[in-house]
C-alpha cells in the first residue's frame, strides 16, 4: 500500500485524513452538527456514537468542549461546518485554545483541530459567505492551514491531528468535488509551515492562498502562451507562514501578485505584502498587486458573488499593471 | 396560510432555492394574527412564511428568491432574509440564534421610546442550543421587555432531533428557570395558536414582560432543497402520518367548511394562485442587480469609503 | 480553608493582587474534598481557592502571583490563573463563563476514555449568564457526562446583585430546563457542601451524569483589591452581618471546638502560618521569568515558528 | 461656551461625549456591565436606569441586544469594557450589525457605537490584554476608530454616536488618565476617516495607531535634537483608513515606521504596509519598519510585559535602519 494511490475528491480525502487517524488512534474523536451528512456517514458507522459525536447548535461551547477534551488525553477534531459560524466559537478558540498552554507556563497542551469550510460562490449570501482567516492569522498560538488540492487536503489533516497544538484547518467548498490521485500512505504527512511552488517561472511570482490555486495555474497558463513565465505558490499554510519560499521566488522574479479571497483589508494578501516589502525590498521592481475580495459584503445574487472572487481574469488584470 | 404554501410550491417548481416552512404555516400564520403591523418580527433561515404571515407584499419576496434587483432586498439578502422592513420585519437571520437579542434589543427599545409595540422572536427548537437564547430571554425577564419568544419546533435541526440535541425535549419548560411563563401549544392548530400568542401580546403590551411559547410542529419536506441529506433520521411513517393527518392547511380548511365557509375558502384558493402567478411572472422579468447596488448598500454614511467605479 | 484565608490575607500585606476568595472557603473546600486528586477541576478569575483546596504546592502558587520564575505558571498566568495540572486543574478562566465547556470538555474525555474520573465546574453567579452556562450544561446532559457545575453565589458580579441580573434569583432552578438535578446548599457550612458535592460526584461516577451545585455564599472584601468602586451597591449592614455571623472557617471552628478537637485546630493554625510565611519568602527570593519562557511556552511543536532570539 | 476648553483626561473626555449626546437625543442610550463602575457613574445619576441600562454578563446578546435598539430607533453606546471580550460578541458584531444594512438591501440602518478599551500593560494576563482592531479592520461594514488623545476621544464618539453606521471604539487604557485641554463645544466633532499630522517633518514617516502616540513623539524628539525631522501622523481611524495623508507623507520622506501595538502578523501595520508598497512603490526609499507587538501571548510580569510593547526605544531602533 505504501505507494500507490487512489482517486479522491478534496472531501474525500479530508473524510480519509479522518480514517487513517482514527483507526491510528484511538483518542481521535470527531464533533460537529449533523456529523454525518457532510461525508461522514461512513466514519459514524466505522466508529459508533461514542467517538462520533454529533452536537447540539452551540458553536462556542463544543469548540469549548474539544478544547477541554484536547487538555485531557483526546485529540479531538471539532468542525465549525460553515466559516461564517467562527465568529461564534472564537472566544473559545482565541482566548481558550490558543493561550491556555501559554497561560498555564506549558502545564497543559491543546492538541486540538477545528475545520471549517468557506462557503462563498455559492449562494448562500452574506452571512454564509465569510473566509475569515485574519481573524485567525492575527492570533498567536494557533496553526492556520488553508489547502488546495486533495493531497495536501489529506496530508496538512493528518499533520494536524497529529500535532499537539491547536489548528484551523480551513477548507474550500469551490474545491470540494475536485478529484485528483492521492496516496494511500497512512504515514505520508504534508508539513506544516511550507509553501507549495505549483509551477516554477522567472518572471513573476504569483502567491496563491488557499483555493485560489486553479485560478492562480489558470492564468500562468495563459501568460506562458504568451511567453511570460509565471512562478505560481500556493501558500497552503498561512501561519506559519512560509516566507522562505515567497521571498526567494521574489527575489528570483521582482514582481509579485498575491491572491487572497478574504476581504482585501487586512487580508493575508496584506500580511504577504508588509513582509516581502520589508524583507525583499530590493529586489522588487515594481508595486505588489494584491487581488482579493473587495470591501463588501457578499451578495445573494450568483453573478454578482461569483465578480467578487479571484478568476483568472482579475489575476491577468493584476499582472498586466506590472509587467 | 394558503400563501405561504403556494409560494413555497411555486419555487419548488421554478427556483429550488431554500428552507421550507410547508407544514409549518399554522404556527407561523397563528402568531402573527395575534400582531399589529407595526409590532416587530425577527425570523430564521426558513424566512419565506414570517413576512408573509405579516401581510406583505408577495412580488418582492418572489423576486428576492430569485435574486433581482426589485426583491425586497435587492437581491443582495436572498431567500434565507426575506425582509420587509414596512411589516415590522428587522432581520431573517441565517445564524441560528442570532435573532433572540435582535428581538430582544427591539423589545428594550419600544420600552425606552414607550410605545406600545411588541416584539417576536421565531425561533427553531435547534436554535434554543444556542447561548444568545438564555442570554437573550434572561435579559428580557430581568428588564420585563415586551418580547415573545415563539419557538416553531419542527422537531429536528437539519437531522438531528430534539430528543437527541436537548436535555429535555420540551423548550417551553426551560422558562422557568428565568421567571418567565412557558407555554406549550399545538402548532398544527393556528386558531390555538393564535389564542395563546394573544395571551402573551397582551402580558407584554400590558408591561408584565415576556413569554416564552413552544409551537410543537412539523416540517414535511427536507431541511432544505439545496442539500442532500444521506441518511435516514426519520421515518417515511412519520413524514406521512403529518402529511396525511396534520397538515395545518387541511386541517384548518375543513375547520372552516364546518363552518360553512365553502365559498369564501374557495374564493381565497383562486385568489392566491394568482397573485403566485402574477409573482413568479414578476420575479421572472425583474433585472439583476448591479455591483453599484452592492456598493450602495454597505454605508448610510459613507465618509472616505470607496464607492463603486466598475473595477470588477 | 484557613491556608485559603491565609494565602490571601498575605497577599494582602505583601502583593495586593487580585480577586480573593475570603468569605467563600466553605464552599471551595467542601467541594474540592468530594474530589480525588485525578479528578479534574476549571476554575475562574477568582482562581486562589481553587488549587489549595485541590492540595496543591502552597510556594509556586505564592510564587505565581508575584510573577515569578518559579511560579506555578512561571509567572505568564498569574493571578487570576493560578493552574495546577499535577493537581487535576485544567484551567482557571478570566473570561466568565469560560470554564464550562473545558469541564464538559474533560467530561467527555472522560467517558470517552472510559475512566471513573469526574470533572467539577466551578463558577460564580454573574458567569451562569453567559450562553456557554446553558449550552455546556445541555451537552452534559444529552451525554450523561460526569461534570458537576458548581455555582459559588456569592450575590454579586462585580456590583450587580443577582436579583438585577437574574430573571430569578435560584441558579439551580434552570437545571430543570435540561433535565437535570439542581441543588442548592449553604455554601458557608463546608460540612454540608462535602454532602452534596458527594452525592453529585457518586452519580457521575455511576453514569447517571451532571448536576448542578448552587452554594450560597459571600464575598468579604471588594471584587477586586485593583479595582476601585465609586457606588454603594452593598450595604455596611450586610457585610458585616456576614463577616461576623456567617464566616465559614468561624462556624467551622466552632464545630471542630465542640468536638474536643482545639489542639489539633491549634496546631494546624500554626501549620498554616509557617507554611504561608515561607511561600512569601520563596516568592521572594526567586528570579523574574525570562523573556525565553515567553517564547518557549507557546507552541508544544513549534515547526518553522521563529524562537526567542533576544530582541526585545 | 462656544470657545472654552476644560481640562479633562482622556476618560472624562469620553465620558463627557457620552452626557452631551445624551443631553441632546434622548434616543442614545448606554449599555454594559457595571456601568457606573468605569467612570460613568454621574451618568447614571443624570439620565437614570431607564437609559443607563446595567446588563448581565452575555456580551454576545448584550451587543446584539444595542443592534436590535439601533435597528429600532434607539443610538445604543454598548460598552465592551476590556477587548478580549470582544470575541465573546463578534458574532453580533460582524454576522449582524455589520451585515444587516447590506443584507436588506438597506431597508436597515444600525447606528450602534461599541466601546471597548484596550487592557495591557496593566498586568492583567493574556486573557484580558488583547487590541483586537485586525478582527474588526477585516470586516466591511464597520467603522474602527481609535483615538490617542482626550479631544480626539471626545470629538471620535460623538461623531461615532451621530453616525447611522457600526462603529467599533477602541480606548487605550493607558491614556485614560492623560489629561490635556478638551473644548466643550458640544457640537465639535472629530471626523471618522482622517489621520492626523501630529508633528510635521521631512525625513522620515512614523504613523502611529491608538495608543503608540506618545512614544512615537517621543522618538521624534530624540530624532529632531539628532537633526533628523520626523513627521508624526497618529491612524485616528482604522477604518476607513487615512490613505491620502500617509501616501502624501511618505511621497514626501521616502521613509516609513509604523508603529502598532496589536501583533505584527495581520496587524493595522501590515495594512498599512501593504497599502504603502502598492500605492507609493516609487517613493519609497527604504524598506517599511512595522514596530509591533511579537507572536506571542501577553505575559503576566509586568516587566516581560512591557518589553512587547511601543516605546520609544524600540522605535528609535526601528528608525536607525532606514536612516
Ligand atoms: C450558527 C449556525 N450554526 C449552524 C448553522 C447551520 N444550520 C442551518 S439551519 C440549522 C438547523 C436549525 O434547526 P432549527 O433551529 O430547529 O430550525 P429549523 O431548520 O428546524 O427550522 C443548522 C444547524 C447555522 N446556519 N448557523
Ligand atoms: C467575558 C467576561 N466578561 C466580563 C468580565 C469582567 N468581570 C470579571 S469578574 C466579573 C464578575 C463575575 O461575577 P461572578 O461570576 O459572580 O464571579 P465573582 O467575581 O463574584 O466570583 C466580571 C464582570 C470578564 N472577566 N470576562
Ligand atoms: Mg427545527
Ligand atoms: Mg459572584
Amino acid at each position: 500500500m505504501r505507494n500507490s494511490v487512489q482517486k479522491l475528491s478534496y472531501l474525500q480525502a479530508i473524510i480519509e485524513a479522518e480514517r487513517e487517524e482514527m483507526q491510528r488512534d484511538e483518542n481521535v474523536i470527531l464533533m460537529g452538527e449533523d456529523i454525518a451528512v457532510y461525508g461522514a456517514q461512513s466514519l459514524v458507522e466505522e466508529f459508533g456514537e461514542k467517538r462520533m459525536r454529533n452536537t447540539p447548535i452551540s458553536e462556542n461551547s463544543f469548540v469549548g468542549v474539544g478544547v477541554g477534551a484536547a487538555l485531557t488525553g483526546l485529540r479531538p477534531i471539532v468542525d465549525l461546518t460553515i466559516a461564517s459560524f467562527c465568529y461564534l466559537a472564537s472566544d473559545q478558540i482565541i482566548n481558550q485554545a490558543a493561550k491556555l498552554r501559554f497561560m498555564t507556563g506549558a502545564q497543559l497542551k491543546v492538541p486540538l483541530v477545528v475545520r471549517t469550510s468557506t462557503f462563498y460562490n455559492n449562494r448562500t449570501a452574506a452571512q454564509h459567505a465569510d473566509r475569515p482567516y485574519p481573524l485567525f492569522m492575527n492570533t498567536p498560538g494557533l496553526k492556520v492551514l488553508a489547502p488546495a488540492t486533495a493531497s495536501d487536503a489529506k496530508g496538512l489533516l493528518k499533520a494536524a491531528i497529529r500535532d499537539d497544538d491547536p489548528v484551523i484547518f480551513f477548507e474550500d467548498i469551490n474545491l470540494w468535488g475536485k478529484k485528483e490521485d492521492v496516496s494511500t500512505d497512512v504515514d505520508l504527512l504534508v508539513p506544516i509551515g511550507k509553501a507549495a511552488v505549483k509551477r516554477s517561472g522567472s518572471d513573476l511570482t504569483i502567491v496563491s492562498v488557499a483555493g485560489c490555486l486553479p485560478h492562480a495555474l489558470a492564468a500562468a497558463e495563459v501568460l506562458a502562451g504568451e511567453g511570460i513565465n509565471a512562478e505560481v505558490i500556493d501558500l497552503r499554510t498561512i501561519v506559519p507562514m512560509d516566507k522562505e519560499t515567497i521571498l526567494t521566488s521574489v527575489a528570483k522574479t521582482g514582481r509579485l501578485v498575491i491572491v487572497d479571497n478574504s476581504h482585501k483589508v487586512g487580508s493575508v494578501a496584506s500580511e504577504i505584502a508588509a513582509v516581502v516589502s520589508e524583507e525583499a525590498f530590493e529586489s522588487l521592481r515594481k508595486p505588489i498587486q494584491r487581488v482579493a475580495t473587495p470591501q463588501v459584503h457578499i451578495p445573494y445574487n450568483g453573478a454578482l458573488e461569483k465578480r467578487l472572487f479571484a478568476s483568472k481574469d482579475r489575476i491577468l488584470e493584476a499582472v498586466r499593471v506590472i509587467i | 396560510m394558503l400563501l405561504i404554501r403556494r409560494f413555497e410550491e411555486a419555487l419548488i417548481a421554478h427556483n429550488p432555492v431554500g428552507h421550507l416552512s410547508i407544514g409549518q404555516e399554522g404556527a407561523i400564520v397563528g402568531a402573527c394574527m395575534a400582531l399589529r403591523d407595526d409590532d416587530y418580527v425577527t425570523g430564521t433561515h426558513r424566512s419565506h412564511g414570517h413576512p408573509i404571515g405579516k401581510g406583505a407584499d408577495i412580488n418582492p419576496l418572489m423576486a428576492e428568491v430569485f435574486g433581482k434587483k426589485t426583491g425586497i432586498c435587492k437581491g443582495l439578502g436572498g431567500s434565507m432574509h426575506l425582509t420587509d422592513t414596512s411589516r415590522g420585519l428587522i432581520g431573517e437571520s441565517a445564524i441560528v440564534g442570532g435573532g433572540f437579542p435582535i428581538a430582544t434589543g427591539a423589545g428594550l427599545s419600544i420600552q425606552v421610546r414607550e410605545t406600545d409595540q411588541v416584539s417576536l422572536c421565531f425561533f427553531g427548537d435547534g436554535a434554543a442550543n444556542q447561548g444568545t437564547f438564555s442570554e437573550s430571554i434572561n435579559m428580557a425577564a430581568i428588564w420585563k421587555l415586551p418580547v415573545i419568544y415563539f419557538c416553531e419546533n419542527n422537531g429536528y435541526a437539519v437531522t438531528t432531533s430534539v430528543e437527541k440535541s436537548h436535555g429535555q425535549p420540551d423548550i417551553a419548560r426551560r422558562a422557568d428557570g428565568y421567571g418567565i411563563p412557558g407555554i406549550i401549544v399545538d402548532g398544527q392548530d393556528a386558531e390555538a395558536v393564535h389564542a395563546v400568542t394573544q395571551e402573551a401580546v397582551d402580558r407584554a403590551r400590558a408591561g408584565e414582560g415576556p413569554t416564552l411559547i413552544e409551537a410543537k410542529t412539523y416540517r414535511f419536506d427536507e431541511h432544505s432543497n439545496r442539500l442532500a441529506i444521506p441518511i435516514e433520521y426519520r421515518s417515511k411513517e412519520e413524514i406521512e402520518y403529518h402529511r396525511n393527518e396534520r397538515d395545518p392547511i387541511s386541517l384548518y380548511r375543513a375547520t372552516l367548511l364546518s363552518r360553512d365557509l365553502l365559498a369564501d375558502v374557495e374564493r381565497i384558493e383562486q385568489e392566491v394562485a394568482k397573485t403566485i402567478d402574477a409573482a413568479v411572472e414578476f420575479a421572472r422579468e425583474s433585472p439583476e442587480p448591479d455591483m453599484e447596488d452592492v456598493w450602495d448598500c454597505m454605508f448610510s454614511n459613507p465618509i472616505n469609503f470607496p464607492a463603486y467605479e466598475g473595477e470588477l
